[in-house]
C-alpha cells in the first residue's frame, strides 16, 4: 500500500483506514462541501432570501427547518396511514375473537367456576367481610393489592422527582412558582369559600364512612381515600396554602404515607408467613357486620385510604407549586 | 416446611420495605439501605439456589392462608433462584460501578428517591421471576415500567424527558395488550394462577374448542411483552432511553429491566400456554423471523451510529434479537441458549455501559468517536474493561459471549429447516459486531498528541474500580466455568414442565 | 334494560371519538369527565357498585382535577414565557 | 358460545380499546394522548367487568345471610378492576407530570414539534 499512488485518496484502503479511525462513514458517505451549482440553485435561493428577510434572522436555521419540516410532514403522512391500518387490524382481530367467547351474562361460562363459588360461599366465614370483593382483594389476593399500593407509591416518587422544586437548591424558581401560583389562583373567593364550608366536611366524613365500611358496603380504601383527597383539594383551592399547611405539610404527608405502608407491609408479612408455614394466626374474622370485624381488613382499608388520600393531595400540590 | 423455603418471600418483602423506609431517609442512608438490601437478597437467593438444587424439585409458597386456586402464590425452582442470584449480583455491581456518577448527577434532595426506584425495581424483578399468578405479574410489570421511567428521566434534561415519554408510550401499549390478552385468557379458563390455568387450557386444547381466542391470546401476550422488552420493530425507544441517563441506570435498564419481561414470557410459554401449543401456533416462527431481522438491523444501526453510548444501546437491540431467535428455534436447547444469553448479555452490557462512562469522563464528557481517541490510554481500567466487554460481545473464546454463541449454534443443529438461516445470521452478526466493536477499541487505543486533551486527574473511586474488575472477572468466570450454570438452567427448565 | 345498556355504550363510544376531534383541550377534558361518569353508570348496571364508586371518585374526580391543574400550569408557563419575550 | 349480537358489551369494550390505543400512539397532542391512555385502560376494565356479569344476579355483597353461589355475580373481575383503576390513575399522573416538564422545556404540547426542536438542539 504505497501512498505514492495518486488515487490513494479515493482507494478502498484509504477509506477503510479512515473508517477505522472514525472520521469516515461508509453508509452516510463523506460530507464534502462543494460550491453550489448556480443554475440549479437560482430560484431556490431567491425564495430562501425572501424567507430570510421576512421570517428569520438566521439563514441556516431557516434552511434547516424547511428541510426538516418537509421530512417530518412526509413522515407524519405515512405514519397516519400506517396508524389507521394497524388500528383497523387490531380492531378486526379482537372483534373476531369476541364472537368466539362465551355469551355475555352466561352463568355457565368458564370463569364462573369453583374459584368464584368458593369466594362467595366461604368468603364470609374465612375473612369476615360482608363485601366479598373487599374480602377477596385484601385477604385472598392481598399480594396483588400490596403491589398496587406500591404502584401508587412509586408513581408519587416519580412525580416528586419531576416536579419538586427545592427551596435550598433553587430558591429562584421556587419563588417564581409561588408567584405564579398566587397570580393565577383566585384568592378569598367568597362563593367558593361558602360552598367549601358546606361541602368539605361532608366530603371528608363521607370518605371516612366509605373507608371504614369497606368490608360491609361498597367502597373501600381506594374510593374512600380518593374522596378524602378531593375534599382536601377543595379546601386548599378555597383557602390557599397558608391554612392547609398547618396540618398537611411535607413532613405530615411523608410520615402518614410511610407509617401506613409500613403497617401494611408488616401486617401482611405476618399473615403471609403464618399462612405459608401453616402456623396459627392470632387474627380472627370477628362478628360479620360489625365495624371492627373481618380481621385485618378494616385496618388495611384505613392504611390504603391514608396512602391514597395523601398521594392524591400531594399530586395536586406538586402540580400547583412544586412542593407539598 | 424448611425455613430456607421462606427466603424468596423475604427477598421480595425486604426490597419493598427498604423502598418504603427510604422515603423518610436522606440520600446517604438510603444508599446504605439499598446496598444492604441487595447484599441480603444475594445471600438469601444463593441459599435458596443451593436448597433447590439439593432437593431437585420445585415448590410453591402460599402468600396467605389459602391454597392454590384461591390465594396468591409464588413458585420457586432452580431456574428462578438462579435468575434471582444473577439479577441481584448485576444490580449490585452496576450500582457500585456508577456510584460516583450517581453522587454527582442526581440532585442531593432526590437521591433517596433514586434509591427507592432501584429498590422497587429489584422487588418487581424478583416478583416477576417468582410469581405464579398472572395478575400479580401484571401489577409488578407496571411497577417495573414506572420505576424504569423514573431511572430514565433522573437527570432532568429536555432530552431525557422526551426519551422517558417515548418509553412510557411504548410500554403502556405493551401492557395494555398484555392485559387484554390476560382478560381473554381468564375468560376462557377461569383461572389466574399459572398451574390451574394450564390444566384448564390442556382440557380446552384436548376438545378443540376456543381455538381462535387461544391463538389471539398467544399473539397478544407475546407482542405485549415483546414491545416492552424492545423486540426489533418496536425498538425505537431503546437508544434514547439507554443513551442519555446516568451510567448505572443505563446498565440496569439494558441488562435487567428488559430481561425481566423476557423471562416472564418464557415462564408464561412453559407454565401457562404450553410450549407445544406455542410451536403449533407458528408463533415461534414469527419470533424467529423478528429476532433474526433484529440481529442484523440492530448491528447495522450500531455501525451507523457515531455516539458510542447510542452504539452500545443499538447493540442491545441486536442482542435481544439473539434471545428471541433462541426462543424461536422452538427446541429446549434453543431456550437454554436464550436463558444463558439473558445472563451473559446482562454481564457484558453492564460492563460496557459502566466502562463507557469512565472513558467519556477523560474525553471532556463527550462520547463521539473523535473525542474518544486515546481514551483507553488515559483511563486504563475503563479501556481494559471496554476491550474485555467488546471481545466478549464478539465471541472470543474463554469469555462468556463465546459460550452463548456456541450454545445458539449447537441448538440450531437440531432445529431442522431453521438451521441454515440461524448459522448464516449468527456469522453475519458476528462479523458486524466485530466491525463496530473493533473499530471502537482501535479508536480508544489510538495515541493522540498530548495537547489535545488536558491532563485529567482521575477521581480514584475505589468502589467503582472494584465493581468493574468484578464484572470483568464475572465475564471470564462465566466463559471458563459455564457448565454448572448451563446444567442449572437445564434442570430448572425441566422443573417448569 | 338491554336498551339502556346499549345506549350508554353508544354514549361511551361517542365520547371517546369526540375527545380526539375537539379542538379545545379544556373541552376534551370535560368530555373525558363525562366518559368516566357514564362508565360509572355502566358498572352500576353490571352489578359492580365497588367499581362504580371508585370510578366516580378516581376517574371523574381526581384524574379530572389533575387534568385541570395541568392545563392551568401550562397556561401559566405560557404567560410567563410571553412576558419574558415582551421585556 | 356467544355471537356478535349477544356480546355487545365486549364489542363496545374492544372498540373503545382500539380508539384509546390509536389516540395514545398516533395523536400528536400530549394531553390527548393521556386521555387516550385512560380510555384504553377503562376499556380493558369494562371488558373484564362484563365477563364477570351474570344475568339476573346481584352484586357480591352478602344480604340476609344467603351464601349461595347462584345468587351473586362473579367477584373476581371486580377485584381485578379495582386494582387496575389505581394503576391507571398513577400512570396518568406520572404522564401529566412529564407533560408539564416537557412544556416548560419546549413550550409546546405537540410531540412532533418537540422532536423537531430536539433534533435541532442536537445538530
Amino acid at each position: 500500500m504505497s501512498k505514492k499512488n495518486p488515487n490513494y485518496q479515493n482507494s478502498f484502503a484509504d477509506k477503510f483506514t479512515r473508517w477505522v479511525k472514525g472520521d469516515y462513514d461508509p453508509i452516510e458517505g463523506q460530507m464534502e462541501m462543494n460550491a453550489p451549482d448556480k443554475e440549479v440553485f437560482g430560484d431556490e435561493r431567491i425564495r430562501y432570501v425572501h424567507l430570510h428577510i421576512v421570517k428569520s434572522n438566521n439563514y441556516s436555521e431557516r434552511m434547516f427547518e424547511e428541510g426538516l419540516a418537509k421530512n417530518v410532514r412526509r413522515f407524519t403522512g405515512l405514519y397516519k396511514i400506517f396508524g389507521v391500518i394497524v388500528s383497523v387490524f387490531i380492531a378486526c382481530l379482537l372483534l373476531w375473537t369476541v364472537s368466539f367467547l362465551p355469551e355475555f351474562g352466561d352463568p355457565n361460562a368458564p370463569e364462573n367456576n369453583e374459584v368464584a363459588a368458593r369466594y362467595i360461599e366461604q368468603g364470609l366465614n374465612e375473612t369476615g367481610a360482608v363485601n366479598i370483593v373487599t374480602g377477596m382483594i385484601l385477604d385472598y389476593r392481598a399480594f396483588d393489592t400490596f403491589g398496587e399500593s406500591c404502584v401508587l407509591f412509586v408513581a408519587s416518587c416519580c412525580v416528586l422527582i419531576l416536579l419538586r422544586v427545592d427551596k435550598d437548591e433553587d430558591p429562584e424558581s421556587r419563588a417564581i412558582e409561588d408567584m405564579n401560583d398566587r397570580h393565577y389562583e383566585p384568592r378569598n373567593d367568597t362563593i367558593l369559600q361558602k360552598v367549601a364550608d358546606f361541602l368539605v366536611p361532608l366530603m371528608i366524613i363521607f370518605g371516612i364512612y366509605v373507608v371504614l365500611n369497606g368490608h360491609i358496603s361498597p367502597g373501600g380504601g381506594f374510593s374512600g381515600g380518593a374522596i378524602i383527597g378531593s375534599g382536601l383539594i377543595l379546601y386548599l383551592t378555597a383557602y390557599g396554602f397558608e391554612k392547609t399547611q398547618r396540618f398537611m405539610n411535607e413532613k405530615v404527608v411523608k410520615a402518614l404515607t410511610v407509617g401506613a405502608l409500613t403497617f401494611y407491609c408488616f401486617a401482611k408479612s405476618y399473615s403471609f408467613y403464618t399462612g405459608a408455614n401453616h402456623l396459627h394466626s392470632i387474627i380472627t374474622p370477628g362478628t360479620p357486620g360489625n365495624i371492627l370485624s373481618a380481621g385485618l381488613i378494616v385496618y388495611l382499608n384505613i392504611c390504603v385510604g391514608i396512602v391514597v388520600a395523601c398521594t392524591m393531595y400531594s399530586f395536586y400540590t406538586l402540580f400547583r407549586k412544586g412542593g407539598i | 416446611m424448611a425455613f430456607v423455603q421462606n427466603f424468596p418471600f423475604f427477598c421480595i418483602i425486604l426490597s419493598m420495605f427498604s423502598a418504603i423506609i427510604s422515603f423518610v431517609m436522606n440520600g446517604r442512608i438510603a444508599k446504605y439501605i439499598h446496598v444492604a438490601m441487595v447484599t441480603a437478597v444475594l445471600i438469601l437467593s444463593l441459599a435458596t439456589l443451593s436448597f433447590v438444587a439439593g432437593t431437585g424439585e420445585s415448590y410453591t409458597f402460599m402468600m396467605g392462608h389459602f391454597p392454590a386456586p384461591w390465594g396468591n402464590e409464588i413458585r420457586i425452582g432452580e431456574l428462578e433462584a438462579l435468575m434471582a442470584v444473577f439479577f441481584s449480583l448485576i444490580m449490585m455491581l452496576s450500582v457500585f460501578g456508577g456510584m460516583a456518577h450517581i453522587d454527582r448527577e442526581v440532585q442531593d434532595s432526590k437521591k433517596n428517591l433514586f434509591y427507592i426506584l432501584l429498590d422497587l425495581l429489584m422487588a418487581s424483578l424478583l416478583a416477576l421471576i417468582y410469581t405464579n399468578d398472572l395478575f400479580t405479574a401484571y401489577v409488578f410489570i407496571e411497577i417495573n415500567t414506572i420505576a424504569a421511567c423514573g431511572l430514565i428521566m433522573i437527570k432532568k434534561q429536555g432530552r431525557t424527558y422526551v426519551s422517558a415519554l417515548r418509553y412510557m408510550i411504548m410500554s403502556l401499549v405493551g401492557s395494555g395488550l398484555f392485559l387484554i390478552g390476560l382478560t381473554l385468557l381468564y375468560s376462557i379458563t377461569g383461572h389466574l394462577l399459572m398451574s390451574p390455568a394450564k390444566e384448564a387450557l390442556d382440557q380446552i386444547i384436548a376438545v378443540h374448542s376456543y381455538q381462535v381466542p387461544l391463538m389471539v391470546i398467544i399473539i397478544l401476550v407475546t407482542v405485549g411483552l415483546g414491545i416492552k422488552s424492545g423486540l426489533y420493530p418496536f425498538h425505537t425507544w431503546i437508544p434514547d432511553a439507554y443513551g442519555y441517563t446516568t451510567p448505572s441506570a443505563s446498565a440496569i435498564l439494558s441488562s435487567l429491566v428488559s430481561k425481566g419481561y423476557i423471562f416472564l414470557l418464557i415462564k408464561i410459554f412453559y407454565r401457562v400456554l404450553g410450549f407445544d401449543s406455542i410451536i403449533s401456533s407458528h408463533m415461534v416462527n414469527i419470533l424467529f423471523a423478528f429476532g433474526v431481522i433484529g440481529m442484523i438491523m440492530g448491528s447495522v444501526a450500531a455501525i451507523k451510529e457515531r455516539n458510542i453510548r447510542r452504539m452500545t444501546a443499538y447493540s442491545s437491540v441486536a442482542q435481544i434479537g439473539y434471545i428471541y431467535m433462541g426462543l424461536g428455534l422452538g427446541t429446549t436447547a434453543g431456550v437454554v441458549a436464550a436463558v444463558f444469553h439473558i445472563i451473559s448479555h446482562g454481564v457484558m452490557k453492564s460492563l460496557l455501559f459502566l466502562s463507557i462512562s469512565g472513558l467519556t469522563e477523560v474525553s471532556d464528557g463527550r462520547s463521539d468517536y473523535l473525542s474518544l481517541r486515546g481514551a483507553g490510554l488515559r483511563n486504563r481500567i475503563a479501556g481494559a474493561a471496554f476491550t474485555v466487554g467488546s471481545l466478549s460481545m464478539i465471541g472470543m473464546p474463554l469469555l462468556t459471549g463465546f459460550i452463548s454463541k456456541y450454545l445458539f449454534a449447537s441448538a440450531a443443529t437440531t432445529a431442522g429447516n431453521k438451521m441454515i438461516t440461524a448459522w448464516v445470521v449468527l456469522a453475519i452478526s458476528t462479523v458486524l459486531n466485530t466491525m463496530y466493536f473493533m473499530r471502537t477499541v482501535l479508536t480508544l487505543y489510538r495515541p493522540v498528541s498530548a495537547e489535545v486533551h488536558k491532563e485529567y486527574t482521575l477521581e480514584k473511586s475505589k468502589i467503582e474500580r472494584a465493581a468493574i474488575i468484578g464484572l470483568i472477572l464475572l465475564n471470564i468466570g462465566l466463559g471458563v466455568a459455564s457448565q454448572p450454570v448451563i446444567k442449572a438452567i437445564e434442570a430448572g427448565l425441566a422443573m417448569f414442565g | 334494560m338491554t336498551e339502556l345498556r346499549i345506549i350508554l355504550l353508544v354514549f361511551l363510544l361517542v365520547c371517546a371519538i369526540a375527545v380526539s376531534f375537539s379542538k379545545n383541550l379544556l373541552i376534551s377534558v370535560v368530555i373525558y369527565m363525562a366518559f368516566s361518569l357514564i362508565m360509572a353508570i355502566v358498572w352500576l348496571l353490571l352489578e359492580s357498585p365497588d367499581l362504580a364508586i371508585t370510578e366516580a371518585a378516581v376517574g371523574a374526580g381526581v384524574t379530572s382535577i389533575l387534568f385541570f391543574v395541568t392545563l392551568k400550569k401550562i397556561r401559566s408557563i405560557k404567560t410567563t414565557a410571553e412576558e419574558d419575550i415582551d421585556e | 358460545m356467544g355471537s356478535f349480537a349477544t356480546n355487545y358489551e365486549e364489542i363496545a369494550a374492544v372498540l373503545l380499546f382500539v380508539i384509546g390505543m390509536s389516540n395514545l400512539v398516533f395523536q400528536p397532542n400530549l394531553l390527548k394522548k393521556i386521555i387516550g391512555l385512560d380510555i384504553m385502560d377503562a376499556a380493558v376494565y369494562l371488558f373484564l367487568a362484563a365477563k364477570g356479569y351474570i344475568e339476573g344476579r346481584t352484586a357480591p355483597i352478602v344480604v340476609d345471610g344467603i351464601l349461595d353461589a347462584s345468587h351473586y355475580i362473579n367477584p373476581v373481575p371486580a377485584g381485578l378492576v379495582l386494582t387496575g383503576i389505581v394503576v391507571s390513575v398513577s400512570v396518568s399522573a406520572l404522564m401529566m407530570a412529564l407533560t408539564v416538564c416537557l412544556y416548560r422545556e419546549y413550550h409546546t404540547l405537540n410531540i412532533d414539534e418537540i422532536m423537531m426542536k430536539l433534533r435541532k438542539e442536537e445538530d
